[in-house]
């Protein structure tokens, strides 16, 4: 299953929530503002690393270059284009969306 | 694969639609057909003509109309839910005795029934919102 | 009849409705509701997941009159005569909000969050609200 | 005492419109004066006369224009948050080329200099929005 | 000042922003979904508890009722109308509205 | 010119702008850097905060291409020249996303949460985003 997050972590709860019901082998995908989730040294950090001892993490470049912090992504966050989120999609059976 | 895909915010106010147009076009480039696409909630303010961006940025509601024209998309506005917000058709004009129709080409209105049958034959359904 | 139209009527997928915002504050949850009514004609599997905010849709004795929106909490009663019976609330939702069952408007099966995640992991379709 | 009043969210989707109108209601019935009411990001979406909402539901646009005409409200909708969304006057249908216009009784398109103005003369300025 | 905050205290951070910058004196008025945040025995009842130290702190009854909290309101949150709101509004210099 | 008008013009109100939201995500931010830039044309005295994920809207490499969107970041740098002079940021807001003024594109202030609730209380109207 993917699951997809388009929230900040710093402003809404949608991370938190996903992450509570992620299965092992899910994909999560960050896209929009949940991309700020996806950053090294920020207070969110250790969620998103926590998530990724069970999950595959993966966050949407141009959603990254927007807002100037693809630079910054974690170590271990894939990052991909549209194409890449077209690719998710269909490798997972279903398609939860965190708004 | 056959996806079916659900808009549920307006143009411009929030990424949604552009999430989502940019998903549909990556997905029509990968050789994946797109079943529907359902404009729900605010999602509906996407299927207005009336819009006039700067001209500095993109035109959201064009870019959809030029997208379905291209790729014979099924663009489905909600009909309840344009009812609450003002998007109108010819007919839905008439029958709501309106002066004016606003919707923009390639859009089409229609029922909810409409969303389930994009979850019912499609492979997947994507949700862009807020 | 065309033969897309038959295959529909046979093929019967997991939806999966997940309601995760408060009522009034938004329309989600009305319109979410919207489509479950119109989606039990489709003769589907239909589940319907409260969790988060989505919990408080479901708060027993809302009355909207001094605040002038429509009040739709009781039509979460009529979803049973639709056959729409699997309605399912997250645990830890429900205890964050000092929520029991006996303050909500319908019956429900409480669920953990590995049970929901199970939940929404069999379904073929989710609808996110 | 003289309020002025935002909102930045369209009819129905937030509450921020109601909540919009019964406080100016209340405020008018307190006495004080409503110097300007500014509709600004969705907000504009509240002055489309195409809505038709279902019966049992309040009509939000309705409700705003006739309290625009029972206490002479300045509903100002902003010109630039209005061309992104398709809010439209006869003059902006015809400054932009559109066939159609939707604006609603009671409102009308200026620039977001009114809603400056709005906070320089009120003594106090409410924003509602999401 | 008169702060106004309309989110859920358990799907945004409206709230907890709002306490980091309000004066002692100040009030703040919970509305729309932000009227979940004035209960009792919530996971979010310390926080306004906490904010109720150093400020007034309201909540609008029709918002209450209309989600059928209005008999869990922790004590010593003043409920008010929108004839209380526009009172208030009247009252404090200004308004900043924690959307 | 009218006596409104030419009280209008004497009048100096203390603007603050409040900014809480991420760019790009939603249009609050751009629309509100249209109204601080057409505000100073009527010379007022203008106070912009950034805090939460408002400080966001200053990241400096903001690159809009593979999005679709439009930039807007670059005016941030016009607003000087509009004597729009007093930027503060939350040194908390910045903190929790490991941000310091060296990854902003306009110079700014960085005041504590006490100053910024001074600066708030300081002004006549707020316009919040």
């Amino acid at each position: 299953m993917l699951h997809t997050v388009n929230k900040s972590p710093f402003q809404a709860n949608a991370l938190l929530s996903c992450l509570r019901v992620v299965k092992k082998g899910s994909a999560i995908l960050l896209i929009e503002d949940g991309v700020y989730g996806a950053l090294v040294g920020t207070k969110a950090t250790p969620t998103i690393q926590e998530a990724m001892k069970n999950s595959k993490v993966y966050a949407l470049a141009p959603d990254l270059e927007a807002r100037g912090i693809q630079d910054n992504v974690l170590k271990g966050v894939k990052t991909i284009d549209y194409g890449g989120f077209v690719d998710l999609v269909a490798e997972y059976d279903t398609v939860q969306a965190w708004l | 694969m056959k996806f079916s895909i659900m808009i549920s915010e307006g143009p411009y106010t929030h990424q949604a639609s552009d999430s989502a147009y940019l998903f549909t076009k990556a997905a029509l480039e990968k050789g994946h057909e797109i079943f529907r696409v359902f404009f729900y909630h605010d999602g509906v303010n996407n299927g207005t003509r009336l819009t006039t961006p700067p001209q500095d940025d993109r035109n959201i509601v064009n870019r959809w109309s030029e997208l379905a024209q291209a790729h014979k998309l099924d663009l489905v506005v909600c009909v309840a839910a344009a009812q609450r917000r003002g998007i109108v058709d010819p007919e839905e004009a008439k029958r709501n005795s309106k002066d004016a129709d606003n919707i923009a080409p390639g859009f089409h209105i229609s029922g909810l029934g409409q969303l389930i049958e994009a979850g019912i034959q499609a492979d997947r359904l994507v949700v862009f919102g807020d | 009849m065309s033969d897309e139209m038959m295959e529909d009527e046979g093929t019967i997928k997991k939806f999966g409705y997940v309601n995760r915002k408060a009522p009034y504050g938004t329309v989600y949850a009305l319109e979410s509701l919207e489509v479950v009514l119109i989606g039990a004609a489709f003769d589907q599997d239909v589940s319907v997941i409260f969790m988060d905010d989505g919990v408080y849709q479901l708060k027993k004795g809302q009355d909207t009159k001094a605040s002038g929106m429509k009040n739709f909490s009781p039509t979460y009663r009529a979803l049973e005569g639709y056959d729409v019976e699997k309605l399912y609330v997250e645990k830890e939702s429900m205890d964050i909000r000092g929520l029991s069952t006996d303050d909500l408007i319908v019956p429900v099966e409480v669920k953990s969050s590995e049970e929901i995640m199970q939940i929404m992991e069999d379904q073929d379709i989710i609808l996110s609200f």
